[in-house]
């Protein structure tokens, strides 16, 4: 993506954000608990989906496993609030502390592997974590397959909010925050590294970028968002149990960025919709067949894109061309 | 001379952006044909609409057959050789390999392999290198590859885009001796796009001039080189 | 010691059956140039219209040659229906795609045929092979139809012209199609082909496992693992990735204490990842070296 | 030590040799670069013009030999760390930045010369606002200096191809080098064109103090602004010199240039 | 006398479930579709004490957070009375806070894990199907009873169902009686075969084969044992003794001589194919899911699970708060739901929620089941 277009579009983008920004902000006063509650894991996968779109969409990696970081972070906060005591606000950010570091120490042995080798070694990563969870040796900490079920934490300082209420401007916070700091990636000297090795790496080197060192914090920042995400959900669903995090986890994310658009930041809110509210529409059309429902509702949604550029960046190009059009 | 190629009023476009607006251009039976133009004024193009390409408007006629609708592999195989522009290589396919693909569709083994060794004949290198990953060659090896490669085909019209293209000036000479001798004894047809006019005229019979998607001039290439706008563009007279 | 014996035995027991589901996968990735995430659930589906064949009272041997040329058909009509508007899509897109197709075959499966698993016959009987009871005829017989697909296609990608072609219009379709070929049927084909291969290996895989719709979502992850250690681009590869696979895991769960037998197919998995990172191209694979 | 002075080599390279398998595609090459000067490298196709190149940018790891820039060897340094110490280059096949328009790819070029850190990336703070404009406008002056204004937001993938070639060398000017590689820079320009390419090249190295090695087999533009030339055979140097005596050298003439010029 | 609890109204009572219809756990989807299929017919025969059935049921995919989030939807926005059997234990512990947290019934679930299960800390969960723990310890018993020379190997699958069964075993054998387990090995339900798992235990030279598997793999391992040649005396869960969707698969010669228990009757088992309770249920697939398997257990299942529900139901009156389904729930007194086996019964108090406690043990002979022995009824 090219950050720097027509600097015109600028205060543009601050109108767009602010009316969004006041809508999410009012939506929860008027919806119900439950609607609340659903677009609180909207956000969570949104906050998922961004990380891995630093990853895949940013630096040209990919990855089948992210559900794997998703469930660290999970688990890094269960076992923090259930063996610990810990407050959930520091919980969450040793959550995305520690799945940075994870991100890095994988992110490293991945420099040698591309393409498709990356994805098996990530797919490794998706279908041994259930497993490792389930360990009877560790069960002391992770509950086994028995997981751990939390407590909802309530709003603070008597803040007047239900608790669904509350988690959804903490998840709305969090996401504000994680959507922040990816947009100051992209603009940035580190952005620009992480697409020169996206596009070219011998180039990439050519112009002095590290391949190695931005490669591997393309890994970490990429997990520590969707690690983020994990913490948030542990909280919100007061559940973390193996089965939570299976490989479909990570497809589902998957799906999530490339409908939203691979390399677009507002696309993951789409993708994050999709993924959420698309199985039960599905269902709703057929429960014998709502896989195949949905599986076709993937399936058209690609094909019937004119370019390959999908879901919001295809629209935000065009944008960007007819400015940069306008100017020549 | 019969015409072998006819372009009228030819129009093409990628996607929505057109960049040909209605090119009139014939290559008569055995005859060597240059298309002169500046950077992106669409020569490429004009090969590629021929063969299919890009969204053509107008009528394309070889060998009186209107192939204006026709598919790309369909045109390749009525005898319209192509040396494309970025050199077309099957970068993970072996040197030897590439030209037996261009060969794909003749009969008989042995003929091929005869032409396999008349290309390495005017390309000592590529005997050298028969079997490395064609990827690997030079810029240069690669350029060679591509020329060998549609020969091999024993087309009966060749649509050259800048064939000299990251060649040493030896080769340069060479090759475009090659296409001489071609058309002379073997009454090979040629339409060749070249930045450097002074050997596209040295060969040609009749040259185009294109300007951004438009033909704004053409001629034998005697009347092309007494031409002295052409002159300064395109020869440094 | 002897139970080492044992489980190479029944390693390359199981290993067979991955080394037939990887074999199919090479022969798509060599045919248009990608993985097919969903070639198992493909396989699955072509096993159940065996199974609907033999129910109908088809013999044996004419259910398997009609699976064979049914499923060809299916694959090409999946090209031109479906990936023929997708030839330059992104990769991400084609996966996605792929994940689409898994979750049709898998939910229309359930649907017409339900879960329950169905025994499945083999040609070759269960009796055992050689004497030892450790490897059934059948698995045998899985080895040796393997070994004569790999020739068959070894035999097709080098010395026939058409494999010739498929394997430049994969690395260069536009100057392929500047030579005369025709791209989009030789991938049709390479998807008729791929697809009758998933259906053998289903057919070959249904007797050990049992048929039911989920009956591919375990072999297919070790049949991409054994793809892709032998070296995507190798046939033969294929098998002895597959096969290798089938041993490691057997050996793993056998003799790693303690969480060997919890975390069998993690380590297998995980081991082949390590080799990997030493020999990037796979075991069989060919070195693809770029330049500037 | 940057001080001007044909006396100092800001490049050597000494019996470089390079194997791929069987081919030994450079063989004992060696050479010198002296500061300030263009040195143009000609040789038939294959002679491993490139790949010399390739191991100047640490892409290619040589057999054997040495390369010192600035009276320091680079043989041990990582590929990325080459472009810190000032050499900078161009591709004989374009390596652009596709997805990116020409300001980025620019942009992008600036890296070696700019420092941040991830923190003050990802938070903003005002030292990467700073890296970010001096960015931009070190792009903004590369673009106006080779007359890119007119396509500077365009994707680089819609432009023609001497277009191309232009960001490739305002992308290679960014990072400020003080040795320049240019791969066949003239390929596929029209006479014209090749003159103006000429005038820019002189220009540069005057305006940025460059020294330039300039891989070419357009005849007119190597003779016309090398102050020496090498010429390479089959991974060999077969002769040095100034253009005169280069141009009358029977070596090069029957191995290169052919008789009928 | 009315008394109402959330989606109760004179005319229907609003029941809710989440079911895995879509994802890996798909072949337990039929249990709510049986279900569904079920109240339909009591519906059209009048419903409960003249009240319909508004049975609600949604995919959760086997997976906990969409369990959740289903189950809120349930209960927030359908305004369900109870949630009725939804299936898998991870999936139930997953709602279980939630539910108890806002007193909603969650009636006779659809796993039998013991962990779910405490009157105290979770009045609002009652279970239903047998525990796993104490049929495991049913066959503990049976071997410390009857095979004295026992070297058993366990096959459990890597989840709580097979931890619980694994436990129960133990628990019975106590600590002399645990030194007689030579071999214990597990598979994931994601593992192709358990080939190398069955060779494992053979070479551990055990006489005695505790095969605790979901239907697949227990048809594989049946398969697999005998190719091999090995003659353990071999036991089988309740869970896996279809004799449509397991023996037959693996083979009846393959099968002989193995020893399960159950509590249902088999609807595949000529030995009830006479049975007027299975006509009736014969007639009641044949209208009401005339594309469905009978050969799935699953249908048998849902089907007794479903008269359970409408006991409970029916127990309540017209008195259909939340706290009096519960407590209905809790007195099931010698329930005997058609096609549960003759001499088991349902009965649940304030102290007992698991209201199924016996099984009837069993050997395969011929194409048949043979019960032997009194039914057990185990002492939780
Ligand atoms: N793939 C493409 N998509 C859109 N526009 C294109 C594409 N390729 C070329 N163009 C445009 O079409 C016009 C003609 O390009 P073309 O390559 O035919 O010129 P050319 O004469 O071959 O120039 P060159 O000397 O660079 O080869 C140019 O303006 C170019 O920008
Ligand atoms: N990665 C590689 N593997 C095998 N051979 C290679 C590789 N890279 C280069 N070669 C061979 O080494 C020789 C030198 O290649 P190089 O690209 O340096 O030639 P060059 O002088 O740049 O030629 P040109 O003028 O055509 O660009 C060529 O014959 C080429 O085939
Ligand atoms: C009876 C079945 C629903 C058991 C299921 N395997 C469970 O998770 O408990
Ligand atoms: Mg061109
Ligand atoms: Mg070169």
């Amino acid at each position: 993506m090219t950050p720097n277009t027509a600097p015109n579009r600028a205060y543009l983008k601050w109108l767009i954000a602010g009316i969004i920004l006041t809508a999410a902000v009012l939506l929860p006063v008027l919806a119900k608990d439950f609607l609340v509650f659903q677009l609180t894991l909207l956000l969570i996968y949104a906050i998922a989906i961004i990380g891995l779109n630093v990853l895949v969409g940013l630096n040209g990696q990919l990855s089948l496993g992210h559900g794997a970081f998703y469930a660290v972070g999970a688990y890094v906060v269960a076992i923090l609030i259930d063996h610990y005591a810990l407050p959930y606000g520091w919980a969450l950010l040793a959550a995305a502390a520690i799945t940075f570091a994870v991100g890095f120490a994988f992110g490293l042995p991945s420099l040698r592997l591309d393409g498709i080798y990356l994805a098996l070694a990530t797919f490794t990563l998706a279908i041994a974590l259930p497993q490792i969870l389930k360990l009877s040796i560790l069960s002391s900490w992770t509950g086994g397959v028995q997981g751990i079920s939390l407590m909802k934490p309530a709003a603070p300082f008597g803040l007047p909010l239900s608790d669904d209420q509350w988690l959804y401007y903490l998840a709305l916070a969090v996401t504000c925050l994680v959507y922040w700091l990816a947009s100051n990636l992209v603009r940035s000297r580190t952005g620009r590294a992480f697409l020169a090795i996206k596009d070219n790496v011998i180039a990439a080197k050519s112009m002095g970028v590290n391949v190695a060192l931005y490669k591997t914090l393309a890994f970490s920042i990429s997990a520590a968002f969707t690690g983020t995400a994990g913490a948030l959900s542990a909280i919100v669903v007061q559940y973390v149990s193996p089965d939570s995090f299976t490989f479909f986890l990570s497809v589902a994310l998957l799906v999530g960025l490339v409908v939203g658009g691979v390399g677009s930041l507002p696309g993951a809110f789409l993708g994050a919709a999709f993924i959420l509210f698309v199985p039960n529409f599905s269902e709703g059309i057929s429960k014998g067949l709502s896989g195949a429902v949905y599986g076709a509702l993937l399936i058209a949604l690609i094909v019937l894109r004119p370019n390959s550029t999908s879901g919001f960046k295809g629209v935000l190009d065009k944008v960007r061309k007819q400015l940069s059009r306008n100017r020549t | 001379m019969s015409r072998l190629l006819d372009l009228v009023n030819l129009s093409a476009a990628y996607g929505a952006t057109k960049v040909l607006h209605g090119i009139d251009l014939t290559v008569s039976q055995g005859t060597i044909v240059s298309l002169l133009g500046a950077n992106g004024a669409g020569k490429t193009s004009t090969l590629r609409a021929i063969c299919g390409m890009l969204t053509r408007q107008g009528s394309i006629n070889f060998n009186d057959k209107d192939i204006s609708q026709t598919r790309t592999e369909k045109i390749a195989r009525l005898g319209i050789g192509h040396v494309p522009d970025g050199r077309g290589t099957f970068t993970l396919l072996s040197v030897e390999e590439n030209l037996k693909v261009g060969a794909i569709f003749r009969k008989s083994n042995a003929d091929i392999s005869a032409d396999v060794d008349r290309i390495y004949g005017y390309f000592p290198i590529l005997k050298k290198r028969h079997r490395q990953q064609a990827g690997t060659l030079s810029g240069g090896e690669q350029q060679m590859l591509a020329v060998g490669r549609v020969l091999m085909a024993k087309p009966k019209l060749l649509l050259l885009d800048e064939p000299s293209f990251g060649l040493a000036p030896q080769i340069v000479a060479e090759i475009f001796e090659i296409f001489r001798l071609l058309n002379q004894r073997e009454k090979l047809s040629i339409l060749v796009v070249e930045q450097n006019a002074n050997l596209a005229l040295d060969i040609a019979d009749h040259a185009y001039l294109i300007e951004t998607g438009r033909i704004v001039f053409s001629g034998s290439s005697l009347m092309v080189r007494e031409n002295e706008q052409i002159q300064r563009a395109y020869l440094g007279g | 010691m002897e139970l080492i014996i044992q489980q190479i035995v029944a390693g390359v027991a199981t290993g067979s059956i991955y080394s037939c589901v990887a074999l199919a996968i090479v022969m798509i990735y060599r045919s248009i140039g990608h993985i097919n995430f969903a070639q198992g659930e493909m396989a699955m589906m072509s096993t159940f219209v065996a199974w609907q064949l033999i129910q109908f009272g088809v013999p044996y041997w004419a259910a398997f040659a009609l699976t064979v040329i049914i499923s060809f058909f299916g694959g090409v009509l999946i090209q031109r229906l479906l990936m023929q508007r997708l030839q330059q899509a992104a990769e991400l897109n084609q996966i996605i795609v792929f994940i689409g197709l898994l979750l049709i075959f898998n939910s229309v499966a359930g649907f017409i045929w339900d879960f329950t698993v169905k025994p499945f016959p083999s040609p070759f009987g269960v009796t055992p092979f050689l004497g030892s009871s450790l490897i059934s005829s059948h698995q045998a017989g899985v080895v040796m139809v393997v070994v004569l697909v790999l020739l068959l296609f070894f035999l097709f990608f080098r010395f026939t012209r058409t494999g010739l072609a498929m394997r430049a219009a994969v690395n260069n379709s536009s100057s392929a199609s500047l030579l005369g070929i025709r791209v989009k049927a030789l991938e049709a084909l390479g998807w008729g082909l791929a697809a009758s291969v998933g259906a053998v290996a289903g057919m070959l895989v249904a007797p050990v496992v049992f048929l039911e719709p989920n009956m591919m979502a375990g072999i297919v992850i070790y049949g991409f693992a054994g793809a892709i250690l032998g070296g995507l681009n190798s046939l033969p590869g294929a098998l002895i990735g597959g096969l290798l696979i089938g041993i490691l895991e057997n050996l793993v769960s056998a003799f790693v204490p303690v969480i060997g037998g919890e975390l069998k197919s993690t380590i297998a998995l995980a081991t082949i990842v390590m080799v990997l990172l030493v020999r990037p191209q796979g075991l069989l694979g060919k070195r693809i070296s770029q330049r500037v | 030590m940057t001080t001007k002075g044909p006396e100092i080599d800001l490049l050597r390279v000494s019996d470089i040799t390079v194997r791929f398998g069987g081919i030994v595609a450079l063989d004992g090459v060696a050479f010198n670069v002296p500061q300030g000067k263009i040195v143009g490298l000609i040789g038939p196709n294959g002679a491993g013009k490139t790949t010399l190149f390739n191991c100047l940018s640490r892409i290619y790891q040589p057999s054997s030999g040495t390369i010192e820039f600035d009276g320091k060897s680079i043989m041990s340094l990582p590929a990325h760390k080459i472009a810190s110490l000032g050499i900078g280059r161009t591709f004989q096949n374009l390596a652009l930045f596709n997805t990116a328009t020409v300001l980025e790819n620019i942009r992008i070029g600036s890296h070696p010369r700019t420092s941040s850190d991830l923190t003050s990336d990802i938070f903003s703070l005002p030292g990467s606002r700073r890296v970010n404009k001096e960015a931009t406008q070190i792009a903004d002056h590369l673009i106006s200096y080779l007359d890119l204004n007119k396509v500077a937001y365009k994707n680089v993938s819609d432009l023609p191809f001497g277009t191309k070639k232009r960001v490739e060398l305002a992308r290679a000017l960014a990072l400020s080098p003080r040795l320049l590689l240019l791969d066949e820079p003239a390929c596929g320009l029209n006479h014209e064109e090749v003159k103006e390419l000429g005038e820019t090249i002189c220009r540069a190295r005057k305006d940025f103090d460059l020294t330039i090695l300039l891989v070419e087999h357009h005849m007119g533009l190597v003779m016309g602004i090398s102050d020496r030339i090498v010429a390479f055979n089959f991974g060999r140097r077969i002769a040095a010199g100034t253009p005169r005596e280069i141009q009358s050298d029977p070596q090069v003439i029957s191995a290169y240039l052919g008789e009928r010029k | 006398q009315k008394k109402y609890g959330p989606g109760v109204t004179d005319t229907e009572i609003k029941i809710g479930t989440t079911s895995p219809y879509s994802g890996p756990g798909s072949a337990y989807g039929a249990i709510a579709k049986a279900e569904a299929a079920y109240f339909k017919m009591i519906n059209e025969k009048g419903g409960v004490n003249g009240r319909k059935i508004n049975f609600i049921s949604y995919d959760d995919a086997l997976s906990p957070p969409k369990t959740v989030e289903q189950t809120r939807r349930l209960v927030e926005q359908d305004q369900v009375l109870a949630v009725f059997n939804a299936v898998g234990t991870a999936a139930n512990l997953s709602v279980q806070k939630y539910l108890n947290g806002k007193k909603v019934p969650q009636l006779l679930v659809g796993a039998g894990s013991t962990r779910l299960i405490d009157p105290v800390k979770y009045p609002w969960t009652i279970g239903w199907q047998p525990v796993y723990h104490s049929e495991g310890a049913i066959y503990g018993k049976y071997i410390l009873a009857n095979l004295p020379q026992a070297r058993i190997a366990i096959l459990s699958q890597n989840d709580d169902f097979g931890r619980d069964y694994v436990e129960g075993v133990k628990a019975a054998l106590g600590e002399k009686g645990r030194s007689l387990i030579v071999s214990e090995t597990t598979y994931e339900p994601t593992d192709a075969t358990v080939d190398s798992q069955i060779l494992k235990m053979k070479a551990s030279n055990a006489n005695v084969l505790i095969n605790i598997t979901t239907p697949k793999f227990a048809a594989q391992s049946i398969k697999k044992v005998s190719e091999l040649g090995w003659k353990p005396t071999h036991f089988l869960t309740s869970i896996s003794i279809s004799m449509g969707a397991v023996m037959r698969p693996a083979g009846l010669e393959n099968g002989q001589g193995i020893i399960s228990s159950a509590y249902l009757m088999d609807a595949t088992d000529d030995r009830w194919r006479d049975h007027p309770e299975m006509k009736e249920w014969n007639a009641f697939m044949d209208k009401y899911l005339p594309d469905a398997n009978k050969a799935d257990w699953m249908n048998v299942f849902g089907y007794v699970a479903a008269q359970a529900l409408v006991q409970v139901l029916q127990q309540s009156g017209n008195d259909l708060t939340r706290e009096n389904v519960m407590k209905s729930a809790a007195s099931l007194k010698d329930f005997k739901p058609k096609l549960m086996l003759p001499g088991i019964q349902a009965n649940s108090s304030p102290t007992n929620f698991f209201p199924i406690r016996q099984l009837q043990m069993m050997r395969l002979k011929g194409d048949k089941w043979d019960l032997f022995g009194p039914v057990i009824s185990s002492g939780e």
